[in-house]
């Protein structure tokens, strides 16, 4: 039945697939939201990338002649904290901190979380309810136990900051690219690839795992803005990095005491991580708009 | 006049003379005066200066009600208390048979006096008479023996024990050394007989979980529990807040508050001030560096301040690999620059750190010359122990209070100065009081509170297989040293010996210290009789609060 | 009905015990005694290893597991070595403070998101699309300690018209009302946002459908093509969204509670994290994971309700 | 016609979108008229812009769309002119819509009472309780069993049909004047289209409202309307009667539309199918002359090129309109036919040995009772005792309405799906049980299928040259060069240019990209293709061409095609033999001449009968089928078709299965009804003419 759809730009389903890398930047251009967001999180990502050469001085040397009046100065634009550490310094340093623990967190859910959600949207059946019962379990434990669990009693590091991101991130990803295999595997190709004896493996990640990269980009960015909320939030429980590295959470957990007095020192790092995540969350709604739109 | 001296204790009129002759300066005079049984009034006529402390000032009765934000710990059992704070709240309702001030004397409170025998190791403790419990029964001598018998049993847990081990257990300190060691004399009466010589036997009857029970509750304290104190305790909730009522029929005079409160603000500091600063406290138990700042700013508080011997300890177990070596060890101590460590991570409060742990706050303390920072010195005698470019560690600390892992962070840039980087590693508090003491803490920062005598802190922290010598340093020279001084009643004597003990520290000591913290805290200009206390202990029958 | 419920009801269960379990046996590995925590530091080793032996301490992990779980199903959730008290009284007292939290809240957050949501999902890309839009996205990416900071530092620090803290009691003059302000001001701020987006999103998706041209096509107002078809539509899928919100509202907040100091359900499960309280982790655990499975529960059964082609499949 | 105002009138309406890639005039201009009572149909193929005349009509442009010059005319009055206030008037009161898919124009959480009496409380002001009255009576009208019922039931508890008919009594509830139908039946399966079409034709006589009728299938419009529009890319080439229209076809774009439809009466051998060459111009730069031109046989440069062509009068009668220069000097139409007779190539076909024989297959699912689990549940017997057979190099159809288990049976073949019980034989290896993974490379080289939708059957994320190369590296173990060599090659036999191979199916349009398909199916080279439907979901121009294709390898390769389809004319077409499944079951099977002729089963006469056919002259029998077909939880234990047979003869056919008849040429039958009378019927089709 040859069909006129409704009228105007026809709106394709979700699982549009946005291809080639070049023309989805293109198209960014169109969305504003997008751009803003894009340009945000490109500063931060400059500025972690050239950290040693814009930081003006080591993030963790003291200047005891700060240490009476930390508010910002010629020398320290951005003032020092308690410590009489340069504020500058060490946003840039933590800029770095952040932008390497997130997306490595960030990656390894997604490892995880494709693997696993293309097994349990793929074969259903038993391994679709069990692997969906075990990530059910693990989303309803209260997030702040599994960080504890994991940080408090394997001690505070980088590595098991990534460990506990990505034990909570995993199961909503699981959720997801299940969702989108399920209805993935219906489609003709997929049953045209078993008929012309595709090994399952092949199927999933050749067949099925492409065609969910739209949705997929988009909850990408939402990730690494949920992350870095994260890596901040265990920064400011006390559960972050080990002093000295800079990491913003951690800043601001130190220097919140002297809010009614000095309060840049908690601001700085606050509006630091809060752009970054605006950022993230912009590009991530923009990205949705042009795969909707295309 | 000498002969009524020498009735209270044959030394006293050498030190009257020493005093005079001014080889002894004038608190060390007061505080060994008063120690061998001499009444303060007496010392402090001696000496010509007006008495501070215990006369308060007269003030009229309120109703007012005082809130002063406090952890609020679990009070259950006084006698294995772990933290001051926890007994700043049943000081106030059970007394101690004595009380160190603020200048470091000590004054019988449960006791009228007490009197010291010649070689130290008798002592009369004599109780004041016509003191009632809360219920109406009369303290008798049963009552503070009943005490001191518990805290000398070992399945109570009291740290206590840890204090008269030496002179009133047996070697393993399961139990007295003899059974007559603690003596009733008569209803009023209790004699101690010492195994050894021991100066301090008052200030140790002072100790903080040395509270006087009643025995009717076996040692159990709760909402509304038997005490000699000012107060009882009407409202208790762990974790959120205590009330304390005045009561009817203090032996004492009647305390001019009527409610104090004590309410917890968790240990985040900006909540504190916020408290502070909203009026919803009128004062903080003790205020961190983080809060200084904001302190001096508000017109409406008080900051009282008092230099104590509390500090931080950065000490290094000798059995471990790098540490084993003395040179490696003063090496550290001489990277650091502890004025700038005081600036950094006290805010200059106090005064800069002495890496033997004797404080000029002692009385006992000798100048053995000021240790300066010497990066080259240090890197010749890392060289010369085998590590020309520095080696790598690990440091543990906790992470709160605040100033602690600053002052390990200011520490470790200067360390990596002479070539050690040292990662470090915070501990939520209660992992880290788990490896404090243990082997598998090669290099950690423990802080210890004030105690009176130099020689108390070493005694606790050095002396070989001591329960609390963290760092494992053992050096019989050192031991022997220390005993000799604990038992030299003469100043002048102990202080010859103190110089050995302090360049034992300085040379061969497992510890760096950064700074000696002046104890600080806000209270609201209204409330008056609060003396800040170098252990922070509050008093509250001597308060009083003036409505503006 | 019941077949619907009995598999839940079993789901629930099977996930409390797993839980449980999985909690007791992590913490077996968790360095440190549990006696050295109820003593303190400074007791000797001596003492501990006394109290070790009375506790019990040194049987296997199943056979203590068995015993806590036969206890807390007659009610008695054991000791806490932090509060050195019976769990349960710590445990109600705060959960009763975050309820007082997260009732407030969802009660702002539940009717401004489906307002907002609605909204900005009927003419999307208008400008009050765009402008809800950005807003939600903007508020729901600055974590709450820093939306914390940036509320403090305006009506605390700056215009002092609230209290900097929030311990619940009013002896400092500022009344219990004026201490929950800030509080929920963060928690709205940061969660409104997220189910605005999902209200908006099923609301737009919703205007595509045809069953709305119809709507108009058959001459009803514009007002009257959203509140009698568009909205009923648009609210089931959200309605799950705004259910697990709960969780996050009961367990999520920690941070919020650690910025004012509040003595919540969430505070407590760090505190007692941070000092290895195993008791009280496991009682506010199962609370916890009770809580969201039950928000999920009802979230299918009112999904259900709302969407006739399931009740009625 | 009395000169009234007409209801409708276009006068050179203009509309075009506002996109981001700037202003697509989908319709330059635009005009007809539309008298009270008479019905219109527009035709066209997909993007032609008919639907976009429709919303325009109602004044439902959505955001981009516009009307940027001209006027629409709703009873004389200008439509642009109209308020908000009054345009809401008028829509769904004098002006009403019946939408495309019936289940997602209905409110799914409100009940059919709920949203039908909305219409009379807004346009008359009726009372809740006359409303009510009023729409059980419409919910009669539109014959639906038990109006009570249908009343308080929910749209997803009623069939495709039935919720057809709900939209169009909620269409009619205010007595609208103009009635716009957009494919009103395009989603509806044969039967139930027949009856929804005889329906609207008699609501006609009662209501006397005119009517836009949109589709895509010119048969329909014969059913339904007094005149025809033909749309092509945005313009109405030719505009009259039906009769004038069908018999003198002046637009070139007009017969060649004729030429690629197959008429129910021809086949493969006597009348092949035309197909259009090239494509629709694309919308944004659309061409200076006429807008047919690049495809048009009879183009003549400058004359056809240069300049807008306008619409002129037939000569000789009124109404019949064109927009083409050159229409009368184009020889009269005829449909295109070939010497071969039908009868001689019958017989070639018999000597071959059969490439697949099914034997009594059984597929059963078992379904559980309902999403809250627990026991019971039911079984579906999806297909119930299958017996068919193949020949090699020929064409077997399927043909059937949904949920007869044609497309079950093709998953079975497939090995998507396993056999319950039964054999199924492809050249001696029984594959029924052997799903795809547990088939071996021979087999599956055999067996390929070509699937529905274009859409979905190329993998959006990979090339087209990948998908055929790696059909070649699994099904030919060839690789690299060889395998780029013969992708080219296969790409050439499916008529597309080698260079495709690079593209993305996202960049080709529907014909190409199941041209691809095939192109696919064919690299192991099989010796049977199953093809579920392929051609359904193109255009007609386009499936001429692919129906062309298949013919052309088939009869290239002397492969076996296995046709799946429920387009009777399609299958008339091309099959060679043809199998007729109801609920499982297969009612007749027998050769193309045999089931298109007396005898017939009574459910392939009902079928044929309600085949809507593009010529106006042809007589066809009209049977109306009543009820729905039974739910697929209890099948009828007699004959599955008793239920709705409009020959039923007893009690026989409800309890006992019906025997199976067999004639000398291999024609089967399962009815009841004996064989000789059933040689009675007169055949469905006649010529009047001739």
């Amino acid at each position: 039945m040859a069909v006129e759809t409704s009228p105007g730009p026809t709106r394709r389903s979700l699982l549009a697939p946005v291809t080639g890398r070049l023309r989805q930047i293109a198209l960014l251009r169109e969305s504003p939201v997008g751009m803003v967001g894009a340009a945000l999180v490109l500063f931060w990502a400059l500025v972690a990338l050239f950290a040693p050469f814009l930081a003006p001085y080591d993030p963790n040397a003291n200047d005891y002649l700060a240490l009476a009046d930390p508010t910002p100065s010629a020398e320290h634009w951005l003032g020092t904290d308690n410590q009489g550490r340069d504020m500058l310094s060490r946003v840039i340093w933590g800029s770095r901190t952040v932008l390497t623990v997130a997306p490595i967190a960030v990656i390894c859910a997604y490892v995880i979380g494709c693997l696993f959600g293309l097994l349990a949207g793929y074969y259903r059946g038993w391994m679709d309810t069990v692997m969906m019962r075990i990530a059910d379990i693990i989303l309803s434990f209260p997030v702040i136990i599994l960080y504890i669990i994991i940080i408090a009693t394997y001690g505070p590091s980088a590595a098991n900051i990534v460990i506990a991101v990505t034990f909570t991130a995993a199961p909503q990803i699981i959720r997801i690219v299940r969702g989108l295999t399920l209805e993935i595997r219906e489609r003709d190709y997929v049953a045209a690839a078993k008929m012309r004896g595709e090994s399952t493996w092949y199927i999933m990640l050749v067949e099925i795992l492409p065609n969910a990269r739209g949705p997929l980009i988009v909850d990408a960015c939402l990730r690494m803005g949920y992350t870095i909320i994260a890596i901040g939030v265990l920064g400011f429980l006390g559960l972050g990095l080990p002093p000295p590295d800079p990491d913003w959470g951690g800043m601001v957990k130190d220097t919140y005491g002297f809010m009614s007095i000095w309060p840049h020192m908690a601001l700085i790092p606050c509006a630091a991580i809060s752009s970054l995540v605006v950022g993230f969350n912009l590009l991530a709604d923009g990205l949705r708009e042009i795969s909707l739109r295309d | 006049m000498s002969e009524d001296l020498k009735k209270i204790h044959s030394y006293l009129p050498k030190l009257v003379d020493q005093l005079q002759e001014g080889r002894v300066d004038r608190r060390e005079f007061l505080r060994t005066s008063t120690l061998l049984g001499l009444s303060a009034t007496a010392a402090y006529g001696f000496a010509g200066i007006t008495q501070k402390g215990l006369v308060a000032p007269a003030r009229a009765q309120s109703n007012a009600t005082v809130r002063i934000s406090m952890r609020v710990g679990t009070l259950e059992n006084p006698a294995t208390y772990s933290w001051v704070y926890d007994s700043n709240v049943a000081r106030q309702v059970c007394d101690y048979l004595t009380r160190t001030d603020s200048e470091n004397i000590t004054h019988p409170i449960l006791l009228e006096n007490w009197e010291a025998s010649d070689d130290l190791k008798t002592w009369t403790l004599n109780l004041k008479q016509g003191v009632k419990w809360s219920n109406g029964d009369e303290f008798v001598a049963d009552h503070a023996i009943w005490n001191l018998k518990r805290w000398a049993d070992p399945a109570v847990g009291s740290s206590v024990l840890g204090l008269i081990k030496g002179y009133l257990m047996n070697d393993e300190g399961t139990e007295l050394w003899d059974p007559k060691a603690i003596e009733q004399v008569d209803d009023y009466t209790i004699r101690l007989n010492c195994r050894s010589a021991q100066l301090a036997v008052p200030e140790h009857l002072f100790h903080y979980p040395a509270l006087i029970l009643h025995p009717s509750e076996n040692g159990v304290f709760g909402v509304g529990s038997i005490g000699t104190g000012a107060y009882s305790m009407t409202e208790y909730e762990v974790g959120r807040k205590v009330v304390l009522k005045r009561r009817e029929g203090y032996w004492g005079k009647p305390a001019a508050i009527e409610t104090i409160e004590f309410i917890d603000n968790g240990d985040d500091a900006a909540t504190e001030v916020a408290a502070l600063s909203s009026g919803q406290v009128h004062g903080l138990y003790e205020g961190s560096t983080q809060q200084y700042a904001a302190l001096q700013k508000m017109e409406h508080v008080q900051i009282h301040q008092v230099g104590t011997a509390q500090t931080g300890v950065a000490r290094m177990q000798p059995q471990h690999k790098p540490w084993g070596d003395a040179r490696v060890r003063k090496a550290m101590r001489l990277a650091l620059d502890t004025e700038k460590l005081l600036q950094v991570a006290h805010l200059g409060l106090g005064l800069p750190g002495e890496h033997h742990h004797v404080c000029e706050v002692h009385p006992e303390y000798a100048d053995v010359g000021f240790m300066k920072q010497d990066i080259e010195g240090a890197k010749a005698l890392l060289a010369e122990a085998g590590h020309p470019d520095g080696f790598d560690t690990e440091i543990f600390c906790k992470g709160d209070p605040e100033w602690e892992p600053i002052a390990v962070q200011a520490m470790a840039q200067m360390w990596q100065q002479i070539g050690v980087r040292v990662k470090i590693s915070v501990l939520p508090s209660t992992q880290y009081w788990e490896i404090w003491n243990k082997p598998t803490a090669p290099f950690a920062f423990t802080t210890w509170t004030h105690r009176p005598l130099g020689v108390m802190a070493l005694g606790l922290a050095y002396r070989t297989g001591v329960p609390w010598n963290e760092s494992f340093y053992s050096n019989p020279e050192f031991d022997a040293l220390l005993t000799k001084a604990e038992g030299i009643l003469d100043v002048d004597e102990r202080r010859k010996v103190m110089v050995e003990l302090e360049n034992v520290m300085l040379e061969d000591g497992p510890a760096c210290i950064p700074l000696w913290r002046a104890w600080f805290t806000a209270m609201d200009k209204r409330l008056k009789g609060y003396e800040a206390h170098p252990t922070s202990y509050f008093f509250c029958e001597n308060w009083s609060f003036e409505e503006a | 009905m019941t077949a619907f419920f009995a598999k839940r009801a079993g789901y629930l269960l099977l996930t409390m015990v797993v839980v449980s379990f999985a909690i007791f046996t992590i913490m077996e590995f968790t360095p440190g005694q549990v006696a050295r925590k109820v003593l303190g530091p400074f007791a000797t080793q001596l003492q501990v290893d006394m109290l070790t032996e009375e506790m019990g301490l040194n049987r296997p992990v199943v056979v203590r597991y068995l015993e806590w779980a036969g206890n807390v199903l007659q009610g008695d959730l054991g000791r806490s070595t932090l509060y050195k008290q019976p769990v349960a009284n710590v445990l109600w007292d705060r959960l009763g403070n975050t309820a007082i939290l997260a009732a407030i809240a969802f009660a702002i957050i539940v009717p401004a998101s489906i307002i907002l949501g609605v909204a900005a999902g009927m003419r999307e890309a208008s400008l009050l699309d765009r402008t809800i839009s950005i807003g939600g996205i903007v508020t729901t990416s600055i974590p709450e300690f820093a939306s914390g900071v940036f509320l403090v530092s305006i009506f605390v620090i700056w215009l002092g018209w609230l209290p900097g803290t929030s311990t619940l009691n009013t002896g400092g003059g500022w009344p219990l009302a004026s201490q929950l302000v800030l509080p929920v001001a963060v928690m709205v701020l940061y969660d409104l946002g997220y189910v605005v987006r999902m209200v908006r999103a099923s609301m737009v998706e919703v205007m595509t459908r045809p069953y709305i041209r119809t709507a108009i096509l058959k001459g009803l107002s514009f007002r009257d093509v959203i509140l009698k078809h568009a909205l009923r539509n648009a609210m089931i899928a959200p309605f799950t969204v705004i259910l697990l919100q709960i969780n996050y509202l009961v367990t999520g907040v920690v941070v919020v509670e650690a910025v004012f100091a509040y003595p919540g359900f969430g505070r407590l499960i760090l505190e007692a994290g941070l000092s290895q309280d195993v008791a009280v982790i496991e009682a506010a655990t199962l609370v916890a994971v009770f809580i969201t499975v039950m928000a999920q529960i009802i979230g299918d059964f009112g999904y259900m309700l709302l969407n006739p082609r399931i009740r009625f499949s | 016609m009395t000169q009234q105002t007409p209801v409708l009138e276009l006068q050179n309406a203009s509309i075009s979108y506002f996109t981001r890639a700037g202003e697509i005039n989908v319709v330059p201009d635009l005009s007809f008229k539309l008298e009270q009572g008479e019905a219109l149909g527009l035709v066209g193929e997909s993007g032609c812009g008919k639907s976009t005349v429709a919303f325009a009509v109602m004044s439902y442009l959505g955001g981009a769309g516009r009307l940027t010059s001209g006027r629409i005319l709703f009873e004389g009055r200008d439509m642009s002119s109209m308020s908000a206030a009054e345009l809401r008037q008028i829509r769904g009161g004098k002006m009403a819509m019946v939408y495309q898919d019936p289940m997602s124009s209905l409110n799914p959480v409100m009940r059919i009472g709920q949203q039908l009496i909305e219409v009379p409380i807004i346009h008359q002001g009726a009372s809740k309780k006359e409303a009510r009255i009023r729409a059980l009576h419409m919910l009669k009208e539109v014959n639906l069993p038990d109006p009570e019922s249908v009343f308080e039931r929910y749209p997803h508890q009623l069939s495709g049909g039935q919720q057809q008919r709900v939209v169009i009594a909620m269409a009619l509830m205010a007595e609208p004047s103009l009635l716009v139908m957009d494919e009103p039946t395009t989603g509806l399966d044969v039967t139930v289209e027949a009856a929804v079409l005889d329906l609207v034709r008699r609501l006609r006589q009662v209501h006397n409202s005119a009517i836009v009728f949109i589709s895509h299938n010119l048969g329909t419009v014969v059913r339904i309307c007094d005149r025809i529009g033909v749309m092509y890319a945005g313009e109405l080439v030719e505009e009259g009667p039906i009769s004038e229209v069908f018999r003198r076809p002046s637009h070139p774009y007009t017969r060649g539309l004729l030429n690629c439809i197959p008429a129910l009466g021809s086949d493969k051998h006597s009348t092949p199918l035309v197909p259009i060459p090239g494509q629709v111009p694309p919308a944004l730069h659309r061409p200076k002359g006429c807008i047919f031109s690049s495809r048009c046989a009879y183009v003549v440069q400058g004359r056809c090129t240069d300049h807008r062509i306008p619409m002129e009068h037939v000569r000789d009668s009124g109404r019949h309109r064109v927009q083409c220069v050159r229409y009368d000097e184009l020889d009269p139409y005829r449909r295109p036919t070939t010497a071969t007779s039908a009868a001689a190539v019958a017989a070639e076909e018999r000597e071959a040995d059969s490439v697949l024989e099914i034997e009594h297959l059984r597929k059963i699912y078992h379904q559980a009772a309902s999403i809250f689990g627990g026991e019971g549940g039911y079984d579906v017997k999806a297909l119930n005792d299958i017996s068919l057979s193949a020949k090699r190099g020929t064409t077997l159809a399927i043909v059937g309405e949904s949920g007869c288990g044609k497309s079950t049976l093709a998953k079975v073949l497939t090995g998507l799906e396993e056999a319950t019980s039964g054999t199924v034989r492809l050249e001696e290896t029984d594959i029924g049980k052997l799903s795809v993974e547990k088939r071996g490379t021979e087999i599956k080289r055999k067996l390929q299928m070509v699937f529905q939708n274009p859409d979905s059957t190329l993998n959006p994320s990979h090339s087209v040259g990948y998908a055929i190369s790696r059909s070649l590296r699994r099904l030919k173990r060839i690789g690299g060069r060889q395998a780029r060599q013969e992708a080219r090659q296969l790409m050439e036999t499916v008529k597309l240019p080698a260079d495709f191979v690079m593209r993305k199916p996202r960049q080709l349009s529907g014909g190409q990209k199941q041209r691809v398909a095939i192109a696919r199916a064919l690299a192991g080279d099989p010796d049977l293709v199953v093809a579920d439907e392929p051609v359904s979901a193109l255009d007609v121009s386009v499936q001429a061409a692919i129906i062309n294709l298949l013919m052309e390898i088939q009869s290239g390769r002397d492969a076996t095609l296995l046709f799946i389809s429920h387009d009777l004319s399609v299958v008339r077409y091309l099959a060679d033999r043809v199998a007729v499944m109801y609920l499982g079951k297969v009612v007749e099977f027998g050769s193309v001449e045999d089931v298109f002729n007396p005898p017939y089963h009574p459910y392939t006469e009902a079928l044929l009968s309600a085949v809507p056919i593009p010529d106006p002259d042809l007589q066809q029998k009209r049977i109306i089928l009543e009820g729905s077909i039974p739910s697929v939880t209890d099948i009828p234990k007699g004959c599955p078709f008793a239920t709705r047979c409009p020959r039923k003869i007893g009690e026989i056919c409800d309890t006992t299965p019906p025997p199976e008849h067999r004639t000398a040429s291999g024609h089967r039958i399962l009815c009841h009804i004996p064989l000789d009378e059933l040689k009675h019927f007169e055949p469905v089709i006649s010529t009047a003419a001739e």
